[in-house]
């Protein structure tokens, strides 16, 4: 698999015939490289593919469960929107990402720049606002950038931002994919649409991953959207795939798939994941009916597929991915 | 009772008597009663009024005009005041154009109103005060909320009114305590409100008579409530005496009740957390050095935040905006 | 058939149980009739049902001719959106509307104006920028009101609007229908999906008529939308009925079932209907190809419908239009 | 020659020149070349980066943001600045905010073009100098076009630098003639740049030596021009002489040249054609009031249009905008 972090950046990608041309006016874009994430956040070198998969979603799963627990410590500030029952669809996707490829992700956005990036400390100083954090403290929960990778918090705003990487990967030739991640209640946006049109009628390389929660924030998807969620990409003339999966396996072939064949056919398509947040929206707010949420407990993707595995793998890689990011947040506590 | 329990039993009040009156906004519906919380209850006491709508800002608020047009009395809740940049259209374009582009033929009285301001480490995009950007629009009316307005009154004023409003709450004022001048005090305080004709009062605040201030300071919203306790303080501590102006409409400009103060005191400052350049306080300057010109013991001050975005770090966040010692050092300055 | 124009104009529309209580509130909004119009211009009593929609659809015409001619002679300012070609549509939509129903119109808005109202005078007037104009010369040629009809010129904006009309005609009961005329360009427009959602989920008794000419400007439907035009509005769970048809009976028959349909259903719908336009987009600025517009005065609504009645009641007709027109002309001319 | 065929031809020299840049706009591609021809034949010189899109203001602008992030150089028209509003959303919450909330991690250095103003009898929605609501946004930098300014070395500079930038042309400035400063004059008047560091430059025109000048007049685009004309008449026809400054960028304000005129002048009015109240002068006049305090002859004095929407009548769209004659009689007094 990649490891996207440890690549050069090809942040930009002119045509190569004149990339020499307009170099030197360029590295005021370039992000630098991240340092190394532990491997037993994101994968041991070779490890069986299920156990690199339970490993990364284990990591999120604790790395947002450690994050609410130091919310309560009050060592955090703002707000923050954790990805907990959704981690499958953050490594399935991401697995099948390279360098060059970009995300743009959105409020819910750990899952993604984790499985991306591997950075748990600089995550964590981020949203402990310190100046080690990704962006300096200066973004926070909601607004991290690293090489190939972008979020905001700004529901909708993002996807025609993926939609212009695409075009200049477009431009620029070569075989990159330019991804967005966005929640149903996204679809509320109108600019979506505007950008699904465009994406379509100019074929640019774009996978849009719709995680459906069925929520948004506190308003349940029967409020907010009307009609079919795959005839929403259909009416632009956009494939979609839906899946109502929480089996990181599930996920794992229909992003190759998908991810695939945008690759390929430098043209948008969707991917539409119907999941489960299992925490509350940001810090205290949950509606939910509890019998909905403890019924999804039971087959939340760790559930799922660590079934698969054997009961002291499970423990084994819990206990190596806690001893690592408990040394993450120890390193971050320490931080100035 | 805390401003935002007020503002709820206001809009309750309002909801109740007034058949018009429409509430809109996303996940404003209960339990969850909006994402501070201001329209908790509403939507069991008038369901069919009280709209939780999807994450649509632009349609909601262009909504409300065709609502507006037909009789109805729509107020809108924009999430966070960083969502009105997705409004701005409606308001330019459509909400303050129809009265008058239609020679008259039709009302069109929207309030939209919006959590604004930072200090909560919300971040760039959570934390925005962009009121400013709304000002001077041809026929709308910017309403800023206030320790020292009454929101039933405030409501109750607008709806007798036909212009369209933007109303700015600022997130901190919500848990504060509404204190309204009662006969001529608040608190230790002497205070009084003074209104011109056809617009919302502005409250004039000073710890000693007037007439012994040598500094006006006009200050809105959460920036009135810090000015005041510095006031309080310069008063005790150092005998440095400003009389507060703290209008409730913040555009148009009711410049009479500056004007009587600034007559006394021959020193103005004015105080906003919105980012410094074409700020509000900018016209309120400009207007008060034709109007005293010659007369004034020092140029205007004008007080606000960076020209910066938020960063989400606290610290980071205090270095970008206006804090009470920045207020403190300037006040004394202009008193001088 | 209506006579909208003639009747006491329900611009506000409340629950019966409590107009009472705000009536006094509520004039500010109510627009005020329009004078009864020429019968030769917009129905004889009595006359054929053919000949009345032939007579009307002339009428449009050749005020949209006349108006041109107006323009050459450089009687009339800044631009102007004819729609010359697209008259069967505004005759054969606005046919089944009646008093309290309403119309948001966009750019293209003289036919649909004209249909509803027959105030050619009005209209002349207002787009020669005279103070006797239905707008007082404010509004111009894209920005008109009359009781039961506006317009804007900013495109998709309209659409939200429209759409909150019909939600004030859902709260207030009854059975009235808000329409708005997009053309098939304002499918780039994100609002419009935003309402679509909205209206669709909240059974908002809103009709979309799209009068899709294949042009946006001078952009070919080709390289401004992808994907199916029906199957924008299923995919929010709206139904659409689609007919390429210039033909008044085809036209009149779908728009009869489908406003009834919204009117009995409350519930939003779409007709589109592919027609052409057979003039520039607004001044001079035409591109399109020579043989394509030629090919498409064969089949003009005039032309089709022409056809079906005998020549001399053809001639007879337009004789009156042209007299009628003629005396609005001269009587516009001498307008101060 | 016209401006507007300069602006084509400066665009033209930085497509060929410059791989990185990337024009979108409506309508824009041949044989249109966009509303106001300004990209005429562009989009046959270099068809894959002379993009014609759908009707969709936010999306492009947001697309922008994602091909400038990834080091292009994106130029996108939006046909109106009336229409600007719909990118409001993007420029504040996406394209500002990139570089500074990612910590410098990115640039985002999109330009936005786009025509403004009004005179043409275009009505309330097509007439609008609506840059005033942009400025004082952090990180944006807004450009006008004047007839003292060579496009060419406009967009050069700016290319030069990564702040993202609006840059209104008004429409009547098309059909004027480019007139550069030309070894010490413009025609019969002295004129010279005047340039702070890294910022494009002000033209300071008068028609006797700056020393002899005794008011400073600020003024951009069409109303520079407009303004050059009075001050010329005056110098001839009264013998009342006054400086005019013509800043490029008017926001961040270069306030250098202005304060060094006023230094001389110790008078100074501000023109522009935008509504008043919270307009471009306020923050020119406050600044200038603070810098030159005491040592002003006069108060300063701004000139903008009423705070009114356009009307589409001639006649009474002269009533609201800022005139020649409005021009005169307040520079006259200005310079008293
Ligand atoms: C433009 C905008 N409007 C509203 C919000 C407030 N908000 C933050 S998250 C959220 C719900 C988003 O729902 P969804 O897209 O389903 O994502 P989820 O939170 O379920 O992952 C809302 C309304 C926002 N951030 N941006
Ligand atoms: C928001 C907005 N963007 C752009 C325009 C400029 N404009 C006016 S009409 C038009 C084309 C509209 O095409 P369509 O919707 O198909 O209507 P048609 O002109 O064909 O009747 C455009 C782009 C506008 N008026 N409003
Ligand atoms: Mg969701
Ligand atoms: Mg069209």
């Amino acid at each position: 698999m990649s490891n996207p972090q440890s690549e050069v950046i090809r942040n930009v990608s002119l045509p190569s015939s004149s990339r020499d041309a307009v170099t030197s006016r360029l590295v005021a874009g370039a992000p630098s490289r991240l340092p190394n994430p532990d491997a037993r956040l994101v994968g041991i070198q070779d490890e069986a593919r299920d156990h690199r998969l339970y490993r990364r979603m284990r990591f999120i799963r604790r790395f947002e469960e450690r994050l609410l627990d130091l919310f309560e410590e009050g060592l955090l500030n703002g707000t923050t929107h954790a990805c907990i029952g959704q981690e499958a669809d953050c490594v399935g996707v991401i697995e099948h990402l390279q360098p060059g490829d970009h995300i743009f992700s959105n409020h819910r956005c750990h899952g993604h720049y984790l499985a991306w990036t591997g950075d748990a400390l600089g995550l964590l100083a981020e949203i402990m606002g310190k100046s080690a954090g990704v962006v300096g403290g200066i973004g926070g929960s909601q607004h991290l950038c690293a090489p190939g990778f972008k979020s905001n918090g700004i529901l909708g705003g993002t996807v025609p931002a993926a939609a212009g990487i695409a075009l200049g990967m477009k431009l620029s030739g070569g075989s990159d994919v330019s991804v967005a991640f966005i929640g149903d209640g996204t679809f509320g946006e109108g600019v979506l649409y505007e950008t699904l049109n465009i994406a379509s009628l100019w074929k640019l390389p774009l996978l849009l991953v719709v995680e459906n929660n069925a929520y948004a924030q506190s308003t349940p998807i029967s409020a907010n959207f009307a009609g079919d969620m795959r005839a929403r990409f259909d009416a632009f003339g956009i494939e979609a795939e839906r899946l109502d999966s929480t089996d990181i396996h599930a996920i794992d072939e229909a992003a190759q798939r998908q991810i695939a064949a945008v690759r390929e056919d430098r043209s948008p398509r969707a991917l539409i994941i119907d999941t489960y947040r299992l925490c509350h929206h940001s810090k205290s707010d949950d509606n939910r009916p509890e019998a909905e949420i403890a019924e999804r407990w039971l087959r939340e993707p760790l559930v799922v597929h660590g079934a698969r595995l054997d009961g002291p793998e499970v423990e084994r890689i819990d206990h190596e991915v806690e001893e690592a990011l408990g040394a993450v947040v120890d390193a971050a506590r320490s931080l100035p | 009772m805390m401003l935002v329990k007020e503002l709820n039993a206001a809009l309750e009040r309002i909801l109740t008597d007034d058949p018009r009156v429409v509430l809109m906004g996303e996940d404003i519906a209960d339990p969850y009663g909006g994402a501070f919380k201001v329209t908790r209850g509403l939507s069991s006491v008038a369901p069919e009024r009280v709209l939780t709508t999807p994450v649509s800002e632009g349609a909601i608020v262009g909504m409300a005009a065709g609502l507006a047009m037909s009789g109805y009395r729509p107020i809108v809740e924009i999430m966070f005041a960083d969502f009105l940049s997705l409004t701005f259209d409606q308001v330019m374009n459509h909400i303050t154009k129809y009265p008058a582009m239609y020679d008259g033929k039709v009302t069109c009285p929207v309030i939209i109103r919006s959590p604004s301001g930072g200090h909560r480490g919300y971040g760039p995009t959570h934390s925005q005060s962009p009121e400013k950007h709304f000002l001077g629009l041809p026929g709308l009316t910017v309403v800023a909320a206030s320790p020292y307005h009454d929101p039933l009154a405030t409501l109750r004023a607008l709806l007798l009114r036909d212009d369209p409003v933007l109303l700015v709450e600022h997130k901190l004022l919500y848990a504060e305590a509404l204190t309204l001048a009662v006969g001529g005090r608040i608190g230790a305080a002497l205070a009084r409100e003074e209104s011109s004709a056809g617009r919302l009062p502005s409250v004039l605040i000073s710890w000693v008579p007037p007439e012994v201030c040598t500094v006006t300071v006009v200050a809105y919203g959460y920036s009135a409530l810090i000015a005041a306790r510095v006031l309080e303080q310069l008063a005790i501590e150092e005998e440095v005496f400003g009389e507060l102006v703290v209008p409730a409409e913040i555009a148009p400009l009711d410049a009479a009740p500056i004007s009587a103060s600034l007559r006394r005191t021959r020193s103005l400052i004015t105080i906003e957390e919105g980012t410094e350049g074409w700020s509000w306080g900018s016209e309120i300057a400009q207007r008060m050095s034709v109007e005293a010109f010659g007369q004034l013991r020092r140029p205007v001050d004008i007080l606000a935040s960076a020209s910066s975005i938020i960063p989400s770090s606290r610290e980071r966040e205090r270095e970008v905006l206006v804090t009470q010692s920045d207020m403190r050092q300037r006040i004394r300055a202009a008193a001088a």
